[in-house]
């Protein structure tokens, strides 16, 4: 984590490209609280890079002066840990959507979370296709009715929460883009997490499922006494369906994917030259 | 007669060490001074199962695995059933005489039988069955007993406590074989006497690998799949010896996609995988190439379609690695033509991409990847490597990543640089990298990404190992062909040569872009161009018959094409054949004219 | 003068209402017996933004968008400024002149301005501007209002609160029109006064979707992309209602993998995508092809590469959908031209895909699948499904699923038949399925599996709607094409005619196997074959300067590759321009031979 | 479940293709757990679809004289989906590796699971890539040194039935190729089972990995207090490493896919003709 000794604002981070997203959108709260993060942090922003799938969310990192990746839909996270691989001192974020993350790019979830790859993932989870004009996504609940699914859907939503801490996830955690302050600390305390923290953001689609009123209602913050060390303690939250808790469901210290890389290469010694390694071939 | 080119073949059970006897007993020959070259099949079974070893010896370079087989060497009584037909009249056969009995037609073959059993016991050391073997057919074949100690020293010196028992089993072999037989086989070898030469015995995956190493390549991503997975497996080890990093992904997507990732924060990476897993890769090598961003993605192609035969060759990726991509991103594609040329054409790879900011398709195949092949000590300190261009961003107040330039190539940032930062955008873009959709902004970026091929085209020609060409300048016949077919070839040519006919021959190592200069002054005055390849439709012959018409037809040039799909490479006389064929026709036509 | 040939154009922010204005307006133009043809643009931002809705509206079939624009309707000042510069000189601009105001330049122009907020509030139902505005352009257009009442009845009539209010609306805008505008604009309409006629009004992904469920799909498994989404939504609607099942897939490789499994079971499936979901599809295509197992693929193309250009059209997949697979694998490939087309395409497609087990992939594109047509009423009647062949179980005993057959097709048993249970196998197998890797299985399987191309394009002959030709049958100059540029096609060849020039023109649908006869024939005696594509390669005209290269350069006929690649299809005159061109140089060199 | 009347021997099931496995692998006993369930069942096999991805374990349909389809490498979960869409009257297996499953296949599984695809998937799980010849796979131990981790693994492995039961899947067991008995009976559960049954297979690799001795020692039955419709518990018995427990973790009842699938179509009515669908697009 590379910092900066001045402070910069907000608006030093933002960039001169305008978000395509509809007013009112989660995403803004989203983006706001990510730049306050960095602000806070003092991140030094040459020194940060955001990847990103495909979707509304997904434009993300083209609003922020930083080094950013629009991928392709689903593989933002083995696009991020490409990243930190080649240059583990970058502070290296994943963002996208519900459809992104836990539907085409479901498949790379459990491997991110099983290397502990040192990044933040904020998924931007508005229950819903956006970009694609309002399909269904893996969280959209029981029997929503879309063109899509014109007789309202009849599959279970999975838990994000659940699944990622199933994974072995070292830092799990819920924010609401409606709760900027507490959203902003939660993504400090991802990135300033030595592994692969996990953001599921509730942040509403005004658009095509309006679902502010609902979160307003059903969120609510982790009981102070909750203790995030404890990880069944933490699957029982997360399987709270009625209420949405907020907050870090659970921490854990963990060598981080980059750590174990340098162990290796500690292991192999570097007394290597390519020449020496020719003399095993001569015949 | 010293025959000093042999074909000898090893069958039997897979377990039974078959590739541990014909591996020692190449490298003996290595050792000696001769040149080898192998070829194996794999079982269908996992364990166990029929397993072939073959390797051919000679005191030349070897380029094919040759056509006819010499000897056979057999283990059991299936080894020599499956394979005695396939041995040339008059062959020898060395068979361990306590698991296998020649049967009919044996009369034809020259017959040593080993007792290895017995030997063995005679011991007490089962375990040395194979260097018994081994002994017997370096006593045979004329090898010197000395250099095959030294093999065992180094092979199993490590061994200590069963040194002394291995060293024993060999001479044992050696000896009985010098004490019983008294004819010497028909074929045997006579290595030069003097000091080993130098070189390597090596494989076309390690050479593939060791090249990636030399080019500067220090991330590797890759998903585990045959004929590809060694190349993980040798880098698994030595990257991080120079501070590199080996990730097995959770599959071929996630592998190139962390490729990308890792080479857009600057570290020169690529992934290797056979052609199940290049179609997966397909949407992310058009990002590549949409982002531009320098990576190498190796295809050790094997026999498909779909899963198809995975232990066996082909050449049937060609217009996969040209063509698979939504809309049209440029990528090049370059295809190595032996052991010893994977080595420089992963330089070639790398400092393409790097370059030209592209992804770069690496197209091996399941004949050279395990294949050992002795050849000249890669020349390292003749290794060149082109830096990718990088921005001085203390000069360039508002960098633009995709610059419009009249290479078509813009320097690139590398996250960590203060004033450089940029989105790489997969959506159309502008020059600062922003999505854009106009008419006019997508065919400036169109015609700037697809520059690049033309730019390259150009200063490739000064490039090294791009071209291989030889034969007779003024040949009517040419053979052009790719990839590993090029040691048949050459073996072909050598002998229609010396029966009498004239023939030129050209392989492109860079096939994307293709070396048009060179090309059309190839076909240029041929009246017929034989396109061997492993594969069906003929791929690369229909892009020449395609790219080169005009000069085809003008000049009159026909293309032959010779394709062989059976999952093995081609023999010499295969393409022999052809040429005969090829000029027979060519003579009867010429009568007639 | 009436002019029953004219284009116009709607913009402003996208909430107005411009797609709503556009649709109805053309949907009365149609029930007034006229013929439309729509275009629109997507603005970048998901919601707002600024659209454009283009409509070409004719007494004869329209075939595309057209060249200039007559009338410009502009509903806000960005709507005028940014449009204003493409309407030609004399043009006519309505505008709702409550929120814009023509600026300088617009002398050139007729101008009808219309208070649409005022009149809406004078009534006191502001949502009832965008009727204001249509009964305005009823007016001064020349549509028969009573058509325009039956259409808000038709389309409006279930709110029925407001159903007068919105009657009223539509009056108060074609009365203001009719009172306050004495001159008639330079271009309007003059509907065949009949009976409204026979026909439809349909989008390309409407008539896509109509052609399945005809040809009688009935799994759909998709994931969503533009421009491929409404095929997945509407079907999603109307398979349930025949017994069938749309299932939303994770992604693109789970939705083909699907399709594969439930068409293995029986059923008639089917996906539809665009390029980044075809890329991942290539994996799969090719197992569907190894296992002989019939299933339809649609790719809506958008400009790339990449992420590309969502929202763009482009044709850029004719090479993925010809190549993409590792080794060789069949498969056949139809592009259809016009949105009546795509219904018949579809019964093309599935009777290809079932008849010779091969995976088919249906090229539309961004500019078709979302477009209004008017087009006849499909033939039902005439729709004709071949079935995929099953064994005979009761006299096969031991059934082979993949016999060897002189066609390359194989009876294909369903689960649930007793006696007929077999391994599906994407590795090489023998006729009964089992994995088999001898050179002798594998030459014989891959010459079965392409034998079928063979079989089909023999049989194909005999098919309806597989090639589209036309024109001057002694024409010099000819026209070759491929999917959704017949349209500008035809009508840049109606206007040469017009003008004097002499032109043929040849359309395959089905572009893999390629009708060889019908085309060989359509080349003879040409002198140029102009192939207009919408990608920056020309692959079309590569495939086709290959594949018949011979008679080409024979009878010296030249190809000229056209090819644009902005996200914008072809409009008349690009094409007309180079039918000019190209007869001038064959003029000129005629002079000079 | 279209079942025969009249009984049927294992011998009868057992197709003539003979198994590549090597001698010992514990998918052997998979294999014939799986036939004596399929006729202790009495399942009729013309009525039996098996799907199965790439590995060792991959081969298994061509053993078996039933339907079966050898699909691609991680894609069995949609291409069972698929054959079940098209005949929910089948019954369908998927089967393969822990490779296939939970590495390149990884995304299918949660999808397959919320769903609820009438299915049994039996995962045969040696902890290795056994086909590619000794890679470690997703559940590979800490440590693991082969050929392709030459310093030992250094990513955490992944909890099958966890994972799964945070999926929201309603039948979750685990069994192993030593005990035939019982994975029979785990088999027949996961037929009868209405709904999507994984089962998570311990059959060790004697070539690449054997875990036999290991897996005597610390496998043992779940608890018989266990309650079985009580996820919470089940993904307590889950979270234990030290010991693993064999049985099912979990069962619950709830409407399997294709009932929703039948759902729909009720909903959307089954009045229609083509040529009614027309008339809505009459000019
Ligand atoms: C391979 C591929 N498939 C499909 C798409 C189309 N697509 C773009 S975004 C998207 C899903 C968007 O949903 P989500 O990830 O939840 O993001 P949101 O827009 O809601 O922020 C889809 C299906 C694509 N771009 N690429
Ligand atoms: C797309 C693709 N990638 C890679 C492979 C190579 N491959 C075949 S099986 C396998 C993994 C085998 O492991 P597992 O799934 O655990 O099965 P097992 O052999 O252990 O039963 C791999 C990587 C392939 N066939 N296809
Ligand atoms: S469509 Fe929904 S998710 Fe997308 S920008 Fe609009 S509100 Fe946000
Ligand atoms: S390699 Fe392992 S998993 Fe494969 S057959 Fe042999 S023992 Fe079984
Ligand atoms: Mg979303
Ligand atoms: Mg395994």
């Amino acid at each position: 984590m590379i910092t900066l000794t001045e402070s910069f604002k907000v608006k030093d981070l933002k960039s001169d490209v305008k978000p395509i997203w509809c007013p009112g959108c989660g995403d803004f709260g989203v983006l706001n609280a990510f730049l306050k993060a960095l602000t806070d942090l003092k991140l030094d922003p040459a020194h940060v890079a955001i990847a990103s799938g495909i979707g509304c969310s997904g434009r993300f990192p083209a609003f922020v002066n930083a080094y950013g990746f629009h991928g392709v839909h689903g593989r933002v996270l083995p696009l991020a840990t490409g990243i930190k691989l080649a240059k583990p001192e970058l502070t290296v974020f994943a963002v996208g959507g519900d459809g992104d993350a836990f539907s085409i790019g479901a498949g790379h979830l459990p491997h991110a979370a099983r290397r502990n790859v040192d990044l933040t993932y904020i998924v931007m989870d508005n229950e819903i296709y956006g970009l694609t004009k309002g399909q269904p996504s893996p969280t959209s609940p029981f029997g929503m009715e879309r063109k899509a699914s014109p007789y309202g859907t009849y599959d279970a939503p999975l838990n994000p929460v659940a699944m990622v801490l199933s994974y072995g996830a070292t830092f799990v955690a819920r924010g609401f883009s409606s709760q900027p302050r507490e959203l902003t600390e939660l993504i400090k305390r991802g990135v300033e997490h030595p592994g692969f923290a996990f953001i599921q953001v509730i942040s509403p689609c005004v658009t095509f499922y309006d679902t502010y009123a609902r979160f307003k209602e059903s969120t609510t913050p982790i009981p102070d006494d909750h203790d995030p060390s404890d990880r069944a303690a933490a699957m029982g939250l997360a399987a709270e369906t009625n209420v949405q808790y907020l907050g870090v469901f659970y921490e854990e210290d963990r060598r981080a994917h980059h750590a174990g890389v340098t162990l290796v290469q500690e292991k192999a010694g570097s007394d290597f030259s390519l020449g020496d390694l020719l003399e095993r071939f001569e015949r | 007669m010293p025959v000093n080119d042999m074909v000898i073949r090893i069958g039997g059970e897979s377990g039974e060490g078959i590739v541990t006897i014909g591996e020692v007993f190449v490298r003996i020959a290595a050792f000696s001074g001769l040149e080898v070259y192998t070829f194996r099949t794999f079982p269908a079974e996992i364990l166990g199962g029929h397993v072939t070893f073959q390797a051919r010896i000679s005191d030349k370079p070897v380029l094919s695995q040759g056509d006819d087989i010499d000897v056979l060497v057999s283990l059991n009584q299936e080894g020599y059933d499956k394979h005695i037909g396939e041995l040339r009249p008059g062959g020898t056969v060395v068979y361990d005489s306590t698991n296998a009995a020649p049967t009919s037609g044996a009369d034809d073959h020259v017959l040593y039988p080993i007792p290895v059993d017995e030997l063995a016991r005679s011991i007490d050391f089962m375990r040395g069955r194979n260097l018994v073997m081994i002994g017997a057919m370096v006593q045979l074949f004329g090898l010197p007993l000395d250099r095959a100690e030294q093999m065992v020293h180094r092979r199993l010196g490590r061994f200590k406590d069963v040194l002394a028992n291995n060293l024993e089993s060999l001479s044992l072999g050696y000896k009985y074989a010098e004490e019983h037989f008294t004819q010497r086989p028909p074929v045997y070898l006579e290595p030069p006497l003097e000091e080993a030469k130098d070189g390597l015995v090596i494989t076309g995956n390690q050479a593939l690998a060791l090249g990636a190493v030399a080019a500067g390549c220090r991330v590797y991503a890759g998903y585990p799949i045959t004929p590809a997975t060694d190349i993980l497996e040798f880098l698994a080890k030595e990257l991080p010896k120079v501070g590199g990093v080996v990730i097995q992904a959770e599959d071929e997507i996630a592998a190139i996609n962390m490729v990308i990732g890792a080479s857009f924060a600057g570290v020169r990476a690529m992934t290797a995988t056979s052609g199940p897993g290049l179609s997966l890769m397909v949407e992310a090598l058009s990002l590549a190439s949409m982002t531009e961003v320098p990576i190498v993605v190796v295809d050790v192609q094997r026999a498909g379609p779909s899963t198809g035969m995975p232990t066996k060759t082909a050449q049937g990726d060609l217009y996969l690695a040209f063509y698979a991509g939504n809309d049209e991103a440029p990528r090049f594609v370059i295809a190595p033509s032996s052991v010893e040329d994977c080595f420089y054409q992963m330089i070639n790879a790398f400092n393409l991409a790097e370059r030209y900011q592209v992804p770069v398709i690496v197209l091996s195949d399941q004949s050279l990847a395990p294949r050992v092949e002795t050849c000249a000590r890669f020349r390292l300190d003749q290794v060149r490597l082109f830096e990718r261009e990088i921005p001085d961003l203390s000069q360039d107040n508002g960098y633009q990543r995709y610059r419009i330039t009249e290479t078509g190539v813009s320097p690139m940032a590398i996250p960590g640089s203060k004033g450089g930062h940029y989105t790489a955008e997969g959506l159309e873009h502008n020059e600062k990298g922003n999505p854009n959709y106009t008419p006019q902004m997508h065919q400036a970026m169109t015609d700037k990404r697809w520059r690049k091929v033309d730019t390259a085209r150009q200063q490739l020609v000064l490039w090294s190992n791009v071209v291989e060409e030889w034969g007779d300048d003024d040949a009517a016949i040419a053979i052009m062909g790719w990839g590993s077919s090029l040691g048949p070839v050459q073996e072909a040519m050598a002998r229609a040569q010396a029966a009498g006919y004239k023939v030129a021959a050209l392989f492109p190592k860079v096939l994307f872009p293709m070396p048009d200069l060179r090309i059309r002054r190839f076909i240029r005055g041929r009246r017929a161009i034989i396109i061997p390849e492993l594969n069906q439709l003929g791929q690369f012959a229909r892009v020449i018959q395609h790219r080169y018409s005009r000069e085809l037809i003008r000049d009159s040039v026909e293309v032959v094409s010779l394709t062989k799909y059976q999952g093995l490479p081609f023999r010499p006389v295969e393409i022999f054949d052809k040429v005969v064929e090829v000029s027979q026709a060519l003579a009867v036509r010429a009568g007639v004219e």
